[in-house]
């Protein structure tokens, strides 16, 4: 009997060497010497609406999209729109931005609600967070005519949708855009990354969307994990590359994966 | 009896829907309140179905004992909805989130990563004793994929050349996406034209309520805006 | 956008009100579906394959089919499945069903009744095909159904029926027990979670039944021969309908959303056209 | 907080070495009991977020004044009710349950997500723009996929199968697949740092 079972080696070395990878990182970020990440361009464009509803006096809506997270594949995105969140209602509560966030998650309604109550406390503005109106919690059935009726009757200069996303994206970033709001919108619900592409002034692709997360944050899980995960990807990088030119020169690479 | 009742009930909640479309109003709002609380029982009283099933109705039969411990677990769920209960809800969604990613990591690792590399490889995408067309999808196949993977690598700066294959990954997940999109659209227009099928016009000796009950909306709704008691948007 | 006494007409055109828009889209669609037509088209190879593979189950054989359909998407959904038994049946193979969405369980039972009428004849429950019911826990939940399914199902099938005293389910206790496996998914995404848990695991051949919008993000398991075949949606149920020459219900509909799809053409282009001719007079921000 | 932390990281890790060790095979039914009692519980965590739906709207209607529109959670809360006393009384097979969901959640569910292509429709005259590149591309393979799968275009122009088919099978195939295998290795990295209790959140 061998050690491993076959053809599962090749797999367990790489989640080895992922999990290997972040552990470093991170062991070396709780030292202080936190990995570097690449500042994406949609940052400039979250300072940039928010620019924008100073300039015009008008608020700013925050959408956490849907879903509920007792499911693990609901969670990624949902996770990651708490450190969007965090950095969005800091900057607002800094330049004097007023925020809204309605919010269709059951569960994640209490965290999202100390997140913001912190980041306006961080600001140094805690009386300007209104617990009746920064966030509230809407129900499901009552979203969608909440945010179209809303937005129209409020005209927000700027729309932030992240987090896990169904059907309403369409209905939700064209109220914002027909309410005259400059949109940023990301989502990792792949038959919704179109629609928030094409609806958005800005967007944020899948990942981009919980590399956004890490950067504004600076959490060090986060940023490390990110970055053994690029270990990974460069992984996969240089096998491809390698087995294209060993199956070129005439060797069986599918014997590699049956060890 | 109760079927053709059942049809014409049907299209009914489908008009009031429907008119959500022209203006947010008091008739879609109702509908879209009942819709929900019809799904949300249902969705539940088969969940709990679930539950006492395969985990009350077992844990008391014989040899199934140990099934008490998923009842137990069950009931602290709901110790959630007390903030000074809040605790106990911990211990059953530990059990859920250890058990959805030991189970998760071990195969994606397999399917989502090894067997795609796999793809990229011979004899699925080879490039040796191939026509020229097909050579050229497979470089596309190839050098796209490990350019949209390089598109998410975040911990390294694109400056350089490398910059290019950057955007050219942006470009192939786009196109990738418009895919999406496009199927997308052709889904968005299915579901209408079976719900038309399927509720509105099936079978035709429905069709005078349907129709009458459009009109009779219609009525209620332009009474309603021109009085005031309620508003477009 | 400042506020002028005069508008351009691409101007009054983008301002143009939203219901009348939807109005158009009504009616044509009421049109279509009220006086179908058809146009012959060519088969798509998405079809074809998956044609194939289920024509290439060998008679007797034990398959398994998870129905996780839901009333929205059933109308595309329900063509290509109920042929897809009725083709299954045809051969004599023994169907294991089971959901694992909770709105998916009352169309289980019309998806048999109407296979059962297209074949002509019965079919015996127990012996020719089985109903599990609902197996909750999505991801957990199937993994661990798809490795010991007594244990998940405590032993009795829908109705409460040992599953013991059942001859289908003689030898029968895990994935890698279906040689050949379908799963009917209605646009959760969840395609690739039945990849690693279903194909990944037990090496079953696996065909899917899934949503038009699915389609791209399973053509790389396409590729990589992961799944077998997939009856995309509306196409591929009207496709299953032509090869299996039982015209019916998806073929009416493709022509409906055909003209909702021109209509949207137009729609974008014109949107285009003007959006395009205000920017060009600098009027918009 | 401590020990559910621990239960979570103890399983993880349990789940996915017994993949790879021949040896933890003996430890195999255990686990698998263990994903048997994750199932069910994930049946009994569905009324969880049902019973904060319920109390949301019991509080909308509490609390009147704040909320203009608190009178249709009344209609919520009795369809609610009914629905869920039938199928505790009559069970999932009774007669009143499966005609609410034939006739009043079946069509509420197709009605409310085809509402989805008006919305599309009226987006694609009103934001959908070919405001810069990658707009323009997504919205043009978009539009040859549409074309595609509709017979009004593909019985006159064969052609757009063809050109559909390379746009799935080429550059789709790649875009997700490099998609996909970040992805994946983005829930490698989750599970770690659930694993490493980063992630309190996941119990909050």
């Amino acid at each position: 009997m061998s050690v491993i079972v076959a053809g599962r080696s090749l797999g367990l070395a790489i989640l080895v060497i992922v999990i290997g990878v972040i552990l470093y990182y991170l062991r070396r970020a709780e030292a202080g010497r936190l990995v570097k990440i690449r500042r994406l361009p949609q940052i400039d464009v979250i300072d940039e609406i928010i620019a924008r509803c100073v300039e015009m006096n008008k608020e700013l809506w925050f959408l956490s999209g849907q879903g509920t997270m007792t499911y693990a594949t609901q969670l990624p995105g949902i996770l990651s729109t708490f450190g969007i969140l965090a950095y969005v209602t800091q900057k607002c509560a800094e330049f004097g931005c007023k925020i809204h966030h309605p919010t269709a998650l059951p569960i994640a309604y209490n965290i999202q609600y100390e997140i913001m109550r912190e980041a306006y406390e961080m600001a140094g503005k805690p009386e300007e967070f209104d617990p009746l109106d920064t966030i509230i919690y809407v129900p499901v059935a009552a979203t969608r005519p909440y945010v179209t009726n809303e937005s129209w009757r409020r005209k927000p200069a700027g729309g932030i949708l992240t987090g896990f996303w169904y059907h309403y994206t369409i209905i939700h970033a064209e109220a914002l855009q027909r309410a005259g709001a400059m949109t940023l919108g990301g989502t990792d619900t792949v038959h919704n990354i179109p629609f928030m592409v094409a609806a958005n002034n800005y967007s944020m692709i899948g990942e981009e969307m919980y590399a956004m997360s890490a950067y504004l944050s600076k959490d060090p899980a986060l940023t490390s994990s990110l970055a053994g995960q690029d270990i990974g990807k460069y992984i996969i990088i240089v096998l491809t590359i390698i087995g294209m030119i060993a199956a070129a020169a005439g060797v069986d690479v599918l014997k590699w994966f049956a060890v | 009896m109760a079927v053709t009742i059942g049809m014409i009930v049907a299209s009914w909640i489908c008009i009031m829907l429907y008119t959500m479309l022209y203006g947010d109003n008091f008739v879609s709002r109702t509908a879209e309140h009942i819709f929900m609380g019809v799904i949300a029982a249902y969705e539940l009283v088969i969940n709990l179905e679930f539950f006492y099933n395969k985990g009350v109705a077992r844990a008391f039969s014989p040899g199934g004992a140990i099934y008490i411990i998923p009842v137990i677990l069950g009931i602290m769920i709901y110790a959630r909805l007390n903030a000074k209960t809040r605790w106990l809800y911990r211990y059953p969604m530990a059990v859920i989130v250890g058990a959805v990613f030991g189970v998760t990591i071990r195969t994606t690792v397999f399917s989502q990563i090894l067997d795609q590399i796999k793809g990229n490889l011979p004899p699925i995408a080879p490039l040796v004793g191939v026509p020229a067309g097909q050579l050229i999808n497979n470089l596309i196949i190839i050098f796209g994929s490990l350019a949209a993977v390089v598109f998410f690598i975040f911990s390294q700066e694109f400056k350089g050349p490398e910059r290019y294959v950057h955007r050219f990954g942006r470009l192939v997940l786009l196109c990738g996406f418009g895919a999406t999109y496009g199927n997308t659209l052709s889904y968005r227009y299915e579901l209408m034209a079976g719900t038309f099928i399927s509720n509105l016009f099936q079978p035709p000796e429905i069709l005078p309520y349907t129709f009458g009950f459009a009109i009779a909306i219609a009525i209620i709704l332009v009474i309603g805006f021109k009085t005031g008691l309620a508003h477009w948007e | 956008m400042t506020e002028r006494s005069e508008k351009s007409f691409a101007e009054k055109a983008l301002d143009l009100d939203h219901r009348i828009l939807a109005s158009i889209v009504f009616i044509i669609l009421s049109i279509m579906v009220l006086v179908p037509i058809s146009i012959p088209f060519p088969v798509s190879s998405y079809g074809q394959q998956y044609y194939d593979f289920v024509d290439s189950i060998p008679p007797g054989e034990t398959v398994g089919f998870m129905i996780g359909d839901s009333p929205a998407t059933r109308p595309q959904l329900e063509p290509s499945s109920v042929l897809t038994l009725k083709m299954l049946w045809d051969k004599d193979c023994k169907v294991v069903i089971w959901s694992d969405w909770a709105v998916a369980i009352p169309i289980v039972d019309d998806y048999i009744a109407l296979a059962e009428k297209k074949l002509g004849r019965t079919m015996e429950y127990g012996v020719d095909y089985v109903n599990l019911g609902y197996v909750a826990g999505e991801e957990t939940g199937q993994a661990a159904f798809l490795k010991n399914i007594r244990e998940v199902v405590a032993g009795v099938d829908k109705y409460g029926k040992n599953l013991d005293d059942l001859p289908i389910m003689q030898g029968v206790n895990s994935g890698s027990d279906f040689k050949y496996g379908f799963f009917n998914v209605a646009c959760e995404c969840t395609e690739p979670m039945y990849v690693r848990q279903w194909q990944m695991p037990y090496g079953t051949k696996l065909g899917s039944i899934n949503c038009a919008m699915d389609l791209p993000s399973i053509t790389l398991y396409l590729a990589t021969g992961q799944l077998a075949g997939t009856a995309n949606g509306l196409l591929g149920s009207a496709e299953m309908e032509y090869l299996t020459g039982q015209l019916g219900l998806a073929f009416g509909q493709t022509m409906a959303v055909s003209f909702g799809g021109l209509y949207f053409t137009i729609l974008v282009v014109l949107g285009n056209i003007f959006f395009f001719m205000t920017r060009g007079k600098g009027r918009r921000d | 907080m401590t020990i559910p932390l621990f239960i979570v990281s103890v399983l993880t890790v349990w789940m996915t070495v017994e993949y790879f060790f021949p040896f933890l095979a003996p430890l195999e039914p255990a686990s698998h009991t263990v994903q048997t009692f994750a199932t069910i519980l994930a049946s009994a965590a569905w009324g969880l977020g049902t019973a904060v739906l319920c109390i949301a709207h019991v509080r909308r209607i509490y609390t009147q004044s704040k909320d203009p529109f608190w009178g249709y959670s009344v209609f919520f809360l009795a369809t609610f009710f009914i629905m869920f006393l039938s199928g505790l009384i009559q069970g999932t097979q009774g007669s009143i349950f499966l005609w609410l969901y034939n006739y009043i959640q079946a069509p509420g569910d197709q009605a409310l997500y085809s509402t989805t292509a008006f919305y599309v429709t009226t987006a694609g005259y009103r934001v959908f723009r070919f405001r810069n590149l990658d707009a323009t591309v997504l919205l043009i393979s978009g539009m040859f996929v549409m074309w595609s799968v509709l017979p009004l275009f593909t019985g006159p122009f064969p052609v757009l199968v063809t050109i559909a088919k390379w746009i799935n099978n080429v550059p789709s195939v790649a875009a997700y697949r490099g998609f996909v295998m970040g992805v994946a290795l983005g829930i490698i990295g989750l599970a770690l740092r659930v694993i490493l209790h980063k992630h309190r959140e996941v119990l909050a």
